[in-house]
């Protein structure tokens, strides 16, 4: 088996989800009842076998930090390889990178360092389940420079305008990346590359004074390397605006959207927090609704998320809402299409309603 | 190297054959209990919140399934560099070996694991319970009182007292005598089976009744008696709180059952005691809009699309449209088809049950009906009590 | 026994070691041949049995972080409590808090969830082996306040002008905190204080815009807090300017001193690096030398500390220097009063010559 | 759970008489060398540098030592959730239990081990020699000639093959016949002792083997001569480099001696391999004033200040002034006093070695001294060949 190191680069990743990204950074967001975003992204590395992974963080890394550990939930705190994050603590004056250059460069050691002879580079943002040796073997046979990962999605959401699209010739090799709506093909911000050439592709970028290595190093360089497009099949979310965080949670309680994402063979692992399993009383009435463990539920909860450790007071109601870990709700509060953040109580016969397409988000430790 | 003030021992091997089938290839300690847990969850669990982190695992039957449960120990916080969880099963040495032959005997095979760590006191903790205890607070109590052994101990029913080891004490708490299922208890002081030992003293009753011919080699029937007998000083301590015996298939039932009370007495959200156990690392559980559930614990991974009343269910479990689940511990990765009905009954990890099966008997006084091996499928017409 | 929580606060700490703190942090400044200055004040904190750290880091910590992981060469990668490397990242608008209590108000939930109750706090210069919990007993056998550590030196050394002394009376209760050279009980900035109390000088502190915890909100109370003084009485060096870092480097070549901060049953801990013993050949020289593992060595060495994985070719000749972590001397150079910084190659023939009151100092990386 | 491609065995029953008093009391395995490392160290990094994650340690003989060296693995970064490095010791069953009878027995009574991982297949591997081997390299060889069996094999001078197990094997590197020390060696291809296997082959073999009451269940006496007999495909894989048996006295001296040649064969300062070992966490050596030093490997926690000329030091040894060593090996925590001789010797972890005293023969052909029991104290008097 090939060995590839991981670099999730989360450099250039804007923190758009509001009241969720105010302290923490976007791939810190609790997702899917038990998850953060990065969880994803890097069960995906760890399922596919690769042993050593580096985090480019830049902003709000705090929480991530707190959550990654030193990546014993995915069995990396290893003496070889290992979880590395990297947060902007350079201090060298003749540092000549700017953006994430100024990542690549600066953490070069990790490049040099590992074993690997593939690196796969991706973001938090398109939650998948992918199996990157599968794909490092369709680069291998295409003999290309990169390899892009995508995924043609049957319609074009609001998420999808602002990510780049490949166009993409019968031999499955990009002709032009571009943002515009012709094409389907959601580049979803992963490639894969072999360490030696991205090293030089990292030294020609700082020289030539280059602040973003995607559009700079790789995408600007069409059709002078050979950019290979490789489609992902599977599960899809893109996660980059409130909007698009919670119309694709609610997609998780569709069982086959589920199944797509969560597979026993390649799980996605997450921080262990040693909750009981939830607690349904006599008065709790509760459908269509993912719930995570150490939850009390006793009121009425329908089409929702509960993260974990959440309290449903008898009488509550809770319709299309996502409740993230230890809110409490007392008795007779309603709540519809409303997202709360970490540790939010809301009050006896309080009632909040956002619209469908708009949800009410209430930041973390707010009591109302 | 430092030495450890208290090592924790935990006599893990009873095959607890009252369990019929449940411990047909898992010894007693490993069964589950909860939703969650295993029973040596919680030995182990209070260990680490007492601050204990060197605890030797006694298994007789079937180490290598405690063994890969136990694992590096890092569940319980137990993966430590100098102490943590060992597991010791019955070894070979090089003059001879064998099984254990009673509880002293198996303490006595390990001596040299204790004299590693030359521990001031040495904690003897049965596999078989469900409780939550904080062992520190009674080794406090044992060093204050300068016992030589301190006996914890819970009152029981007056009617219940000849079902169990029962201690009789001076007005200081001192052991002044044990009586092994008395007919006549003169007190209801039982002994729960978690022991502290001065560790110079327990090794010398160790070396001693090793060489006693005619003892069984156990810590109620030989040691306890030989210390009272020279008078040594026996202290009880007396421990209030949610205690059980999950020795048979009742008990067990029982207890789970105990959980789905109101303010049940064993809290197992209390953040400053938590009961650790091996995640099984599965996405939350779905509650399908078919679904109908009230007074329940369900665990992740499970999907539940048909009804659950009064019952435990475990991780990886799935229900399918228009079966019911009453009064039954569903234990992990059984899959439920559609028209199933389940009444009182503890269905084994990774039993299947197909579509129509019917399951226990719902009449209130009705024995407890236990499903079948691990892992064994259960047809329709198969259905009955085993 | 009692439960202490511990804290290593950086915050006020300068980075004056020249050459040795441009890219990092004093705390991360390797020490005594396989050490980090920090590795003192973290053993001493486990070998007092406590086992919830928390560094509060300000600046160029990176190095810190990679050095500390999550704790596992101190035992303290734990569940409950463990090691908390706490950088600032902190986005609270509504933050009014300054100084270092800017890290004691936004990390207020370690001291909140620590089931301890008392508090460790202390920096990273003073290199001692000490006790905690006999201090403890101390103070509460006092009933101060707080219990402040200091050692009495025979003589004052620029390194302890800056430090602050203690006026104690009979009764060990400091009387005066001040930077006279007057008395000669120099304060080791560590000092023991009752959880609850911690958060009710920190409240206050904050509530009066006070910058510097221990000045405003310990030191400024005297006398109206009983402040007692707990004299410290093993080995000790205070490292907080290049000339107090050579100096006492050169100590610890001393048995006696050595065998204070040494001890089999407090042992000093670090992270492990898996580096063979060192080879010394046939030509090589040794004399009043502490040489860490992995070294080869083939000239001539005395009076001087290599640290870990150093070469020293045949002909070179190195005196009252200090060689950190893998430089390589090249044969027939000549370093005497020198410091290499990790990673320097000083190549064939190379004399450098620093004077004993103000070593040669070169920066890491460098080829000479 | 996924399956593992391939776990490896290590053999590790060994008493090592032939090592005398090294291993009266531990296994041959966790005998020292090379002034920091135990034999072990070298199968075990090995391991862990070719990304086998998943090893069982068959122990035979006094587990405790090897158990507590090993811990939970985290040396050679085997602490993993799944996988990692496990000790099996000979363990009771409920059918009984007893000894392992034979290398291939060991394996055998482990099946359920092995099952749990459902390997493709299993690298066996013994645990007496010295040496730095990438098994991916092998394994990758053994996948490639879809070999049933492959054997690892090193040339040796063929005045020496009628010592060693010899591979006879065709142009293509099938082995043909196996020859356990022959009198006319047809091939100088010493087998190393290191084996993979297909697991269902293995596994069928060993069940088969488990049967034959006149088996000695020896891989070298019973299951490859079988697996030769059935036409089966065995591979011979030629490894280039050190390697080294350390089971006498003489060849574990000699091979800490090739430590201090020039340009050592076996490299321990590669960063890319590199071999781990449980750390003493002792502060730097420090080399007196007094001190001479020459052709030496030292380790941290020495304190040298006296003469040490072409020897090994392990950690923590402490060499007064005036005394000399000489050609000798000295094992940890050995404290010497002041004008000793010490020549040509093996000297014993935590020895002391009293004022005075002489130790060894300084003529190059004398046999190597040997000094004592772990732990013993040699006055100047006593100092003799032992």
């Amino acid at each position: 088996m090939d060995r590839i190191a991981g670099i999730i680069n989360l450099d250039h990743e804007q923190d758009m989800l509001d009241e969720l990204t105010y302290f923490r950074c976007g791939a810190a967001v609790p997702f899917g009842g038990r998850y953060r975003m990065i969880d994803f992204a890097i069960s995906n590395m760890t399922n596919s076998r690769i042993e050593s992974v580096a985090v480019f963080a830049r902003r709000k890394y705090r929480s991530l930090m707190d959550h990654l550990e030193q990546g014993k939930a995915w069995d990396l705190d290893r003496k070889r390889g290992g979880l590395f994050i990297l947060p902007p603590d350079w201090n060298d004056p003749t540092d000549i990178s700017r953006g994430d250059l100024q990542h690549f460069h600066n953490n070069i050691d990790f490049i040099n360092r590992t074993l690997a002879d593939y690196i796969v580079v991706s973001g938090s943002q398109h939650i998948c389940n992918i199996n990157y040796q599968d794909a490092l073997q369709e680069h291998k046979n295409s003999g290309a420079d990169v390899t892009v990962v995508y995924k043609q999605v049957k319609e074009l959401y609001p998420e999808h305008q602002r990510a780049h699209k490949l166009d993409i010739d019968a031999n499955n090799r990009v002709t032009a990346i571009h943002n515009d709506h012709s094409s389907t093909n959601v580049y979803m911000d992963m490639y894969i590359i072999e360490k030696d050439y991205l090293y030089h592709l990292i030294e020609k970028c700082i020289a030539h004074g280059c602040s973003h290595f995607f559009l700079d190093g790789i995408k600007a360089k069409l059709p002078d390397i050979h950019i290979h497009a490789y489609e992902y099949h599977g599960g899809h979310a893109l996660v980059n605006s409130m909007e698009s965080y919670y119309r694709n949670s609610a997609k998780l309680l569709d069982p086959q959207e589920h199944d797509e994402l969560f597979k026993d063979d390649a799980p996605v692992l997450t921080k262990i927090k040693n909750e009981a399993p939830s607690s349904y009383t006599a008065t709790s009435n509760v459908t269509n609704t993912m719930v995570a463990n150490g939850c009390v539920i006793e009121g009425h909860v329908e089409d929702s998320i509960l993260f974990r450790g959440v309290k449903i007071a008898e009488g509550a109601v809770i319709k299309n809402s996502i409740i993230m870990q230890r809110c409490e709700i007392d008795s007779n509060a309603v709540l519809e299409n409303v997202i709360l953040d970490k540790d939010c109580r809301i009050s006896t016969g309080k009632t909040l309603i956002g619209a469908p397409e708009k949800p009410y988000v209430v930041a973390k430790r707010r009591t109302m | 190297m430092k030495n450890k003030e208290c090592v924790a021992m935990l006599l893990a091997g009873g095959q607890g054959t009252r369990l019929k089938s449940l411990t047909k290839q898992i010894a007693k300690p490993a069964v589950y209990f909860g939703g969650k847990y295993r029973i040596i969850d919680f030995p182990l669990s209070n260990c680490t919140n007492s601050g204990i982190d060197t605890v030797g695992v006694l298994t007789q039957y079937e180490p290598l399934i405690l063994n890969d449960y136990i694992g590096i120990g890092d569940t319980w916080d137990l993966d430590r560099k100098y102490g943590g969880v060992s597991v010791l099963p019955p070894f070979m040495e090089a003059e001879g070996g064998g099984w254990y032959t009673g509880t002293a005997n198996a303490i006595y095979r390990n001596l040299k694991f204790l004299n590693q760590y030359d521990p001031e006191h040495v904690l003897v903790l049965s596999g078989d319970h469900i409780y939550k205890m904080d062992y520190n607070a009674m080794l406090d109590y044992h060093k204050g009182t300068g016992a030589d052994a301190t006996i914890s101990v819970i009152e029981v029913p007056w009617v219940e007292a000849n079902r169990f080891g029962i201690m009789n004490t001076d007005e200081e708490g001192r052991i002044t005598e044990f009586d092994e299922k008395p007919d006549n208890p003169k007190s209801n002081l039982a002994s729960m089976g978690v022991y502290i030992f001065r560790w110079d003293v327990l090794k010398q009753y160790l070396l001693e009744d090793a060489e006693k011919e005619n003892s069984s080699h156990d810590f109620g029937k030989d040691i306890i008696p030989s210390l009272l007998y020279d008078y040594k000083k026996l202290m009880a301590y007396t421990f209030e709180g949610y205690w059980k015996d999950v020795g048979t298939v009742d008990s067990l039932w029982e207890a789970n059952m105990d959980l789905l009370k109101k303010d049940p007495e064993l809290d197992l959200n209390d953040q400053r005691w938590r009961i650790y156990s091996k995640n099984p690392n599965q996405p939350p559980q779905y509650i399908a809009p078919t679904a109908h559930v009230r007074n329940a614990l369900i665990n992740e991974g499970c999907r539940v699309y048909g009804t659950v009343d009064t019952s435990i269910i475990f991780y990886g479990v799935h229900i399918c449209e228009s079966s019911i689940v009453k009064d039954s511990v569903i234990m992990p990765d059984v899959k439920i088809g559609k028209n199933v009905k389940i009444n009182r009954a503890i269905v084994s990890k990774g039993s299947v049950i197909e579509d129509g099966a019917v399951i226990g008997d719902p009449s209130p006084d009705s024995e407890i009906t236990l499903v079948a091996d691990e892992g064994s499928v259960l047809a329709a017409s198969l259905a009955t009590h085993t």
